[in-house]
């Protein structure tokens, strides 16, 4: 496969699965003629033509809503909200049908959709353009929830999303959009098995827990202290509901120390219940506490764009203090 | 189509046969004794809620009859009683669902009052008002996607109307052409919220203009009136024509729910007003003139109707309560490792404390 | 003062404050003559008209966002959501314009609210009435939280709610509504302070922190362990967002022993938070794990209204469990 | 009320004094040079972002000028550049806001194109579309309870129609009979979603009926029409007539934004044609024929007016650069303790990493 980057991954994949099963339809605001502001779904309006393309008019609720009826009646739509932060006039629909639909229905009915979201900071977009909503999703029983941080990744998660069972919110992190372009493997059903994290650094002096956008810093800051001779464990979470508590706490037991890192706001945010599960399942292995490092508890400000983010100095910050403990 | 003395005043002759015509009565009569049974069961303390359709019968009934059951979709509202009986929801799932026994299609898993089945192709019923909407329309555009030539039909009161899922669902089924019938059963108040107040329009058919539909005004204490125009416009859905907005004046006679006092809001000369025109006997005066319902009939009817509500009504309680533990079944295709966990934590718990595992 | 009950107090507080401050108006779903579904607001349309005393038309968006626009213009709105449930279909106004208005207009305009809305389970109301979303307001940044357990506290803070300059979401433990009833004190100016939390019983042995609903179960679970002889410290936070930091970490670390109880969904609730925070600050404080009683990761069921509730046993039960440790 | 050859065809004299009428074309004048040296400044790297007003001008200018600044409040959108200038906001804060320096009265916490000013009672705008409609609503809703005579505006593009908040919004209204317009400005696209799949309905004036209002067509590229239907509507709001929805025909001539290709889904005929019907010529041809103005004036115009906007843009860029720690204010009126000490660890952070403190 040639080099791809991960909003043309994204394109792609959903191209292979509307092409494998006709019940994958697409819909959302400019995904149409336009192909996604971001350009996430350029060439499906051509190939698929505007009954499995359609361009919303512009209501969240319409796009989520109507995906609850189309999954119902046995398609798989694939439903862009064009920024994770417009997502709330949405919510309802996410909340009150999407999430509660097999459970109050007692399983006569079901509602299957992938909801795609470009989600977070770093792109100068103030916060009605950076926002990172994951915790309204994973505190919402009946969401899966994925945030993948690598083109290969969202291509395999993605396929697992659009042919699973179950409802998944999907984020997508725009400002790792094109910022890196990677040789995606083209085995048309290589999927990532949900509630699956994944190792990307291996070493035994501290833990970094990640996800989405700010694996870029977490990495950064790994090979930042791989070149001082400190060896850091890093995880990519990519899914947050289920996640793969096993594999943290696994290497939380065997490193003792850990630091997680998030660009949501700090409180209640999906670390706190990271942090929360390993201080109630590992805490007499744990040399020093578990640090947080993560967003503000501030709307996403604009002029501060960057320092906002959970940054490689933050990050590295942290890591001396778990280190020196 | 029959005025308030029961004659005939349609612009057409009544094309329904005379069994049709005696199955609509009975099914009127059958919601309204199971609503007066789910009244009483609720006094008693063996269902915890209800939300009265008395008054509503000759919409519900009337839209019933317009769907062709098992193909068409229906996406109801809480008050929908006669509508779901008469699309011939069973009584014992009824009655299961209304007491949260073994006998629910949904498991126990809601309040009373949120029929649903997928047989009858009946979507669950929601309480979030007007949530509901998006759904249905939805399930047009996956219809006329399909080419299935099936249509959507789509319930809610007119409260529901300010919410803005309730708008953006209309507008989306405008602009797509979506083969679906949205049925406003307007009784004047949501809750104690009258119309007024409710909206600056003076009727709800008229909101149709905003999405380019038509819109239309029935009188919803009129069966065949509700009939027909269902019937017409579900035909036009399913050829292509798009969707439609109804608004069916009706009343509700009980309080908004069994947790309400209507006398707070509103007057009883209005209640007694509007119990003059109740559907049920107008109905069956136009029956009586054309010879085909009578006091023995009625009588026998009745007899009957209650037996099976009564052989329901056990049925529902003789299927046993549900399970405990079956509150953590069904919130996904299968249980993540975080919620097995507090299962087992639950079920520690319960062992520690000497509970039994539950029924 | 007689004895009152939960919902009186509410309703007698609102009546106050609206005599007192005639720029106070309340709007929500029959809060007019109907006097709200809970009768929270008895007696404000006779006393003060349809003008301070709004029925607004059956849209949650309407009521808190119509609300931000008074409150710009100088009104200090009260809006009652008829069901915690039901703020989602609201859940952008809160989210996109109350809690960011002050942030992004840098002071110009700030919407100073009170949302109050009828919270959690125990009433056999199913999932549409019985959630407790307060995750979702905790990490929404620019909205203080607050969840009184009491008829007094209910006062307190309601009053300091309308009285102060940010918006608050003011949830009200419906199932307690009328559970009980309590001499409140008559003082009009008797205000509970923003992000302070209060000692509910005092003890060495484990500490417990609460707050809602749940402080009806948590303080039974302290006197059936009383009665065994173990002394229990009871925390009722009352306010999320800010929470009271400080006293929870000063009686942990006297204490070192902690249980967390709330009935919301389990997965990032705000007793990961606190958990979260435990862990960082006092983690050489810790006897135990600081164990969470929640609300399980399903939607609110209704068959089992009462079982899905961190009642007394699995309360007592964690309580063992950290005891043992 | 002036046809495209400048012909006045009113059907009343124009009532607007020789200084009003060329501060209305200066203003339109100003509001497309800003919108100008906005893309350049964008496109030179010293903004983000640009969302182009060019076309919308006459509407904008038209609405400003029914306003009485400082009494009447103002509800802003993202394309309301020519709008905030005509009201009065001062172009160094304007740049300022656009280059998020300190010289923009909101500290620089929003992304260019959002507008907002206490003083001129001017909402600051928010990305998020159709959200400040309810609050529009909220702070008509106050004017009339405190009857202080004044109303409220409030504008979007019909793109924002779409929302169900829109909706809630505009159903509040009618149903509070509160003195507010809308005012649309229906460019024909929102991106690249066209009318057609944007509503079923033919426009958006129509929708006025589903909340019991009245709903206005305006020609929006013809400034003056804006004007006159504008304050007739104010007026008649003030005086307690309730609410209005006006629909503005206009078109953008640039993309969506800096970030948009509208190659991609708009012919470019279309856009030529919509260029001959540009409304500052328009108007000009208007005032030429009243012998108002001419070509002299027009240079002068056109060489102060440069000025201006030179001075204020380097206004704003002296102001200098918003410092890092204005990120954490204004969360609410005091910081929690919580947010004290996320600042706390980002300076230790800064600290140990050997970074400064920021400007
Ligand atoms: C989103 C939402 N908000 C509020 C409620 C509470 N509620 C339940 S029924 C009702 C009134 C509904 O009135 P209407 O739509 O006219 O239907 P009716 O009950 O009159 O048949 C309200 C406000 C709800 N269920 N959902
Ligand atoms: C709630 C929400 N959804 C999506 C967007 C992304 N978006 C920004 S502008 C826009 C189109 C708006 O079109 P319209 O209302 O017609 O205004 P115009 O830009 O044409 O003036 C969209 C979809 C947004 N800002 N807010
Ligand atoms: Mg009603
Ligand atoms: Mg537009």
């Amino acid at each position: 496969m040639p080099l791809q980057t991960y909003v043309q991954t994204v394109a792609r994949t959903l191209h292979e699965e509307m092409r494998r099963d006709e019940r994958v339809v697409v819909l959302g605001e400019d995904v149409g003629k336009r192909g996604g502001v971001f350009l996430a779904t350029e060439g499906l309006y051509e190939a698929f033509g505007p009954d499995r393309v359609i361009d919303t008019p512009l209501s969240e609720a319409a796009i989520i809503g109507a995906a609850v009826g189309m999954a119902v009646h046995g398609l798989r739509p694939v439903a862009e909200i064009q920024f994770a932060d417009y997502v709330f006039p949405g919510f309802d629909q996410l909340v009150s049908q999407v999430a509660k639909l097999r459970y109050r229905s007692g399983g006569a009915f079901s509602a299957p959709m992938v909801v795609r979201m470009p989600a977070g900071g770093g792109v100068k977009g103030g916060h009605h353009h950076s926002q990172n909503p994951e915790t309204h999703f994973v505190h919402t029983p009946g969401l899966q929830v994925v945030y993948p941080s690598t083109p290969s990744d969202a291509r395999g998660c993605l396929k697992t999303a659009v042919r699973g069972d179950d409802p998944v919110v999907f984020m997508e992190p725009k400002r790792l959009y094109r910022a890196l372009k990677e040789d995606v493997p083209d085995d048309p059903d290589q999927l990532v098995p949900v509630g699956r994290a994944v190792r990307r650094r291996e070493g035994g002096e501290v833990v970094l827990v990640s996800y989405g956008g700010s694996m870029a810093e977490t990495l950064q800051a790994a090979d930042a202290l791989a070149a001082q001779g400190i060896g850091a464990d890093v995880i990519d979470l990519r899914w947050l509901m289920p996640w793969d508590e096993a594999l943290v706490l696994e290497r939380v037991a065997a490193v003792g120390r850990v630091v997680l890192v998030s660009e949501a706001p700090h409180s209640v945010g999906m670390m706190s219940e990271v942090a929360a599960t390993i201080a109630e399942e590992a805490l007499d292995l744990l040399e020093a506490p578990p640090l947080r490092v993560s967003g503000f508890d501030t709307p996403y400000p604009y002029a501060q764009d960057r320092a906002y983010l959970p940054g490689r100095n933050r990050i590295l910050h942290a890591v001396q203090q778990v280190l020196d403990y | 189509m029959i005025d308030e003395a029961g004659a005939w005043v349609g612009g057409f002759a009544c094309d329904l046969d005379v069994p049709s015509l005696q199955a609509m009565y009975r099914h009127l009569l059958l919601a309204r004794m199971v609503d007066e049974r789910l009244v009483l069961l609720q006094r008693t303390g063996r269902s915890s809620f209800v939300a009265p359709s008395a008054g509503h019968e000759a919409a519900q009934v009337g839209i019933a009859y317009a769907l062709r059951p098992g193909r068409d979709w229906i996406y109801p509202y809480y008050r929908d009683t006669a509508l779901a009986i008469a699309v011939g929801w069973p009584l014992a799932e009824l009655f299961g669902q209304m007491m949260g026994t073994r006998a629910d299609p949904a498991r126990g898993r809601q309040m009373p009052a949120h029929p649903g089945s997928r047989p009858l192709r009946m979507f669950t019923v929601a309480s979030a008002i007007a949530s509901h909407v998006p759904a249905a329309v939805g399930s047009a555009v996956a219809q006329k996607l399909r080419g299935d030539g099936d249509a959507t039909v789509c319930t809610f009161g007119e409260g529901a109307t300010s919410e803005g899922d309730w708008h953006a669902a209309l507008n989306f089924a405008g602009a797509q052409g979506a083969p679906i019938v949205f049925a406003c059963q307007n009784n004047g108040y949501a809750i104690s919220v009258g119309m007024r107040q409710q909206t600056g329009s003076h009727n709800v058919a008229v909101k149709a203009h905003a999405y380019g539909m038509p819109g239309y005004l029935v009188d919803g204490m009129d069966v065949l009136a509700c009939y027909y125009l269902m019937r017409e416009l579900m035909a036009a859905a399913r050829d292509g024509f798009g969707p439609a907005l109804v608004e069916m004046l009706v009343y509700r006679y009980g309080p908004h729910s069994s947790a309400d006092d209507d006398g707070v809001y509103r007057p009883a000369e209005e209640v007694a007003a509007w119990r003059e025109r109740d559907p049920i006997p107008r109905f069956r005066r136009y029956l009586e003139g054309r010879g085909l319902w009578d006091e023995a009939r009625e009588r026998e009817a009745r007899e009957q109707l209650a037996g099976e509500v009564d052989a329901a009504v056990a049925a529902a309680r003789a299927a046993g309560e549900v399970p405990l533990e079956w509150m953590f079944d069904d919130v996904l295709s299968r249980p993540t490792p975080q919620l097995e966990r507090q299962r087992e934590r639950f079920r520690a718990a319960r062992r520690a404390a000497g509970e039994d595992e539950g029924p």
